[in-house]
């Protein structure tokens, strides 16, 4: 299983690297959002800093249904599945490995996106390892629920304005505790955001957990 | 046929109790102290909205699971999570057009970021999200196994988001009056009118369940139909033009 | 009372039937057709596909069939 | 021996609709078979269903001993299909692609090389991304993969379509050379003299079945 996870997020990260979609479309679009916040806000730096941890995990929220889109569209076009299915690769290690690529591309968009809210919004970017690792475990959380998601709506007509609607609702509680603990961090209490950064492990442990298991009757069957 | 017997009965007591309810609520139950507007006759019927939601969201997500199980799986269980699906999507609606109608008076705004309202709101797009994917075409069997997934993960957030939007509420202030009217002294003819509003709210769940099951049966029967004529049509074109 | 809690049981309430019918009657128009194609169920040649749905996810080469 | 391709009233659909609508077929071990018919016949489906691609729907089907109803998966790694779309990586190197396809079966990568190399995509060709390619050189590539896996069916859709006459000559050597191992083939093709000259025998489909005679229009 970890063989093959190993195998496809190399593979992954390899078209990545080359077709530089996550770079060049997906990086600029987070810097569009962010921008747009700050016209919609307003200029104002003591509205925009106190919300700049909410602003981020929203552009990373949005960025992460790009990639996850992106992750299916690479597997040759229009055969998405056909091609995983035929690969008598273990689906678990397709989701790990696709999981883990989505990981690693956002985890480089993050430290881009903190670089522009530090300098657009004025954010102080205190406790640097309580937000690195409030990243990670709300990236990994993320990821998980996007791959399922996307696998679930790969192949089907609807599967740009299906999976929005799937995903946003349940990355929820992601969006909430990643900016409650970003907040207790940016306000110079970092370890006020621990509890938070619990929740987001709980929910990325539970959601990894039912991609390895789901993801063989995801693939299987349809 | 005893089982529609019973559900006809059960339509029945589940009809006669919600107009007994609206009836009590409405003109016997004196007004609370402390409410304005005779706001606590909402009492009545938006708790039971609330639990109903949960109740079928629950029968969703156990039919779910039925079905993924190998050894239970069977179609009916995918037809069941469904029907108690969309039901369940009908009350979370009207437990948030209850709670708001109790907002406006109370505070003076439609909307209160409440962590029971916030929570049901999110689950309302959630499950809205659910029942688009059902809608969405295939293979019934496909169909049924994505859509058994796709309620798994969304009943599994329930808890996190519940917890979450409450801590993240009672961080930032108490809330300001309980819902659930859980320091109201409930009494006498109050407390027989909510536990009436539970038992027939709960009834009119199960009636309409049944009858969205059945529906999903008759209309998976009727594609079943239509495939006898395609597949008889398919051969035919093997058999050369006649 | 204020008409608060009037609207709050009128949506209650008219929801609650109005799904209700609905339901009541597309189980009824259901049972209908069936019984109806039941009946010409002799002469399968003479009826159209009642439920040939498209092939919504199927090859292309497969889906035009004429 | 048994046979390799078992099917008894074999029923696949997309959603409603009836692919294959009752397929009763046996197909032996080592025999190279030619599966024809008009268009919409359900050639593409049979193949589909023979490597576990469209699921069954209703009868019995049995590939290389494995009951299609139960284990789809273990299937998989004995057959290898080449269908419509290559199934590729645009970006990767027509090596990369080998290799990652010898990995993902957990095979070994030293054939990737030699399987390039059979199909003219040595050299320069085998780093070019496959993009980039024509489409007869990706026809070759995705042809690369089945000569280095050497699966034992192999279902062919349409293989000669876009091959130059190099490449058709090449392919016809690789099922021959493939029917002397005693590896199963199943070829749809409408050149049907150059198909029939392959095979064994000849499959004739209409309206999702199998029938008896070639009908009236092939």
């Amino acid at each position: 299983m970890l063989r093959d996870a190993w195998l496809v997020a190399g593979k992954d990260l390899r078209i990545e690297a080359r077709s530089r979609v996550a770079l060049n479309q997906v990086v600029p679009f987070a810097a569009a959002v962010i921008l747009l916040f700050g016209l919609a806000l307003g200029p104002d730096r003591s509205v925009l800093a106190p919300a700049s941890a909410g602003l981020f995990w929203i552009a990373v929220l949005l960025s992460c249904l790009l990639a996850t889109q992106r992750s299916f569209a690479v597997e040759s076009a229009d055969g998405a599945r056909d091609g995983l299915r035929l690969s008598g690769l273990d689906p678990a290690g397709i989701f790990l490995g696709k999981a883990g690529a989505v990981v690693a591309e956002l985890l480089v968009l993050e430290a881009l996106l903190a670089l522009g809210v530090a300098v657009l919004y004025g954010a102080h970017l205190t406790g640097g390892l309580v937000l690195a690792a409030v990243c990670v475990t709300a990236t990994v959380g993320l990821a998980a629920v996007g791959i399922i998601y996307g696998a679930v709506a790969s192949g089907l007509r609807v599967k740009e304005t299906l999976l929005p609607l799937l995903f946003l609702p349940v990355a929820a509680p992601v969006l909430l505790a990643a900016t409650k603990a970003w907040d207790e961090a940016l306000a110079g209490t970092p370890s006020g955001g621990l509890g938070w950064l619990s929740l987001l492990a709980v929910f990325a442990v539970v959601y990894v957990t039912i991609g390895i298991v789901a993801f063989g009757p995801l693939l299987e069957e349809s | 046929m005893t089982g529609s017997k019973v559900l006809k009965a059960t339509g029945i007591l589940a009809l006669v109790g919600v107009a007994a309810t609206a009836w009590l609520g409405l003109w016997v139950t004196p007004d609370a102290v402390g409410f304005p507007h005779g706001l606590v006759r909402l009492l009545y019927i938006h708790p039971p909205m609330a639990w109903v939601a949960f109740v079928a969201y629950g029968m969703a997500f156990l039919s779910s699971m039925l079905y993924l199980w190998p050894r239970t799986r069977h179609i009916r269980f995918d037809r069941m999570a469904g029907a108690s699906a969309e039901v369940g999507v009908v009350f979370t609606g009207l437990t948030l057009a209850t709670g708001s109608i109790w907002g406006r008076p109370t505070w003076g705004v439609w909307w209160t970021w409440d962590p029971l309202l916030t929570t049901t709101a999110l689950l309302f797009v959630l499950y809205l999200g659910y029942l688009a994917l059902r809608r969405v075409p295939g293979d019934p069997e496909v169909v049924a196994r994505r859509s058994a997934i796709a309620a798994l993960i969304a009943f599994v957030d329930v808890p996190v988001v519940y917890f979450s939007v409450s801590w993240w509420r009672s961080l930032h202030q108490a809330p300001t009056i309980d819902f659930t009217g859980r320091h109201l002294y409930v009494h006498g003819s109050m407390a027989w009118t909510l536990l009436l509003g539970f038992v027939s709210f709960t009834l009119a769940y199960a009636w309409l369940t049944a009858h969205r099951y059945r529906l999903a049966g008759l209309q998976d029967s009727e594609a079943d139909e239509g495939l006898r004529y395609a597949l008889d049509e398919r051969r035919a074109e093997g058999l050369g033009p006649a | 009372m204020s008409g608060y809690i009037e609207a709050g049981y009128t949506i209650v309430l008219a929801t609650l039937a109005t799904y209700s019918i609905s339901v009541l009657v597309r189980e009824k128009a259901a049972r209908r057709r069936l019984s109806v194609s039941a009946a010409l169920g002799a002469e399968p040649a003479t009826v159209s596909p009642v439920a040939g749905d498209a092939p919504s996810d199927a090859p292309a080469d497969e889906g035009v069939l004429q | 021996m048994a046979p390799a391709v078992r099917l008894r009233e074999a029923v696949a659909l997309a959603g409603r609709f009836p692919l294959l609508a009752g397929v009763s077929l046996e197909i032996d071990e080592g025999e190279v078979a030619h599966v024809r018919g008009p268009n919409g016949a359900g050639k593409t489906s049979l193949l589909r269903l023979c490597c576990g691609l469209v699921p069954l729907h209703s009868g019995e089907a049995s590939v290389l001993g494995h009951d299609l109803a139960i284990d789809r998966r273990a299937l998989r790694k004995h057959v290898g299909m080449l269908g419509h779309q290559s199934l590729l990586y645009e970006e990767l190197t027509v090596e990369e692609n080998l290799r990652y396809a010898l990995r993902s079966f957990g095979l070994e990568i030293e054939q990737a090389g030699p399987a390039a190399a059979r199909l003219g995509l040595a050299g320069r060709v085998s780093a070019t991304p496959v993009g980039r390619l024509s489409a007869g050189q990706r026809r070759r590539t995705a042809l690369a993969v089945l000569v280095a896996r050497d699966p034992r069916l192999w279902l062919l859709d349409e293989p000669h379509a876009g091959l130059d006459q190099e490449g058709r000559e090449l392919l016809d050597e690789l099922i021959a050379e493939s029917r002397a191992k005693g590896r199963t083939v199943l070829l749809c093709s409408h050149e049907h003299e150059h198909a029939a000259a392959l095979s064994d025998r000849t499959v004739w489909l209409a309206g999702g079945q199998v029938v008896e005679e070639p009908a009236s229009v092939a």
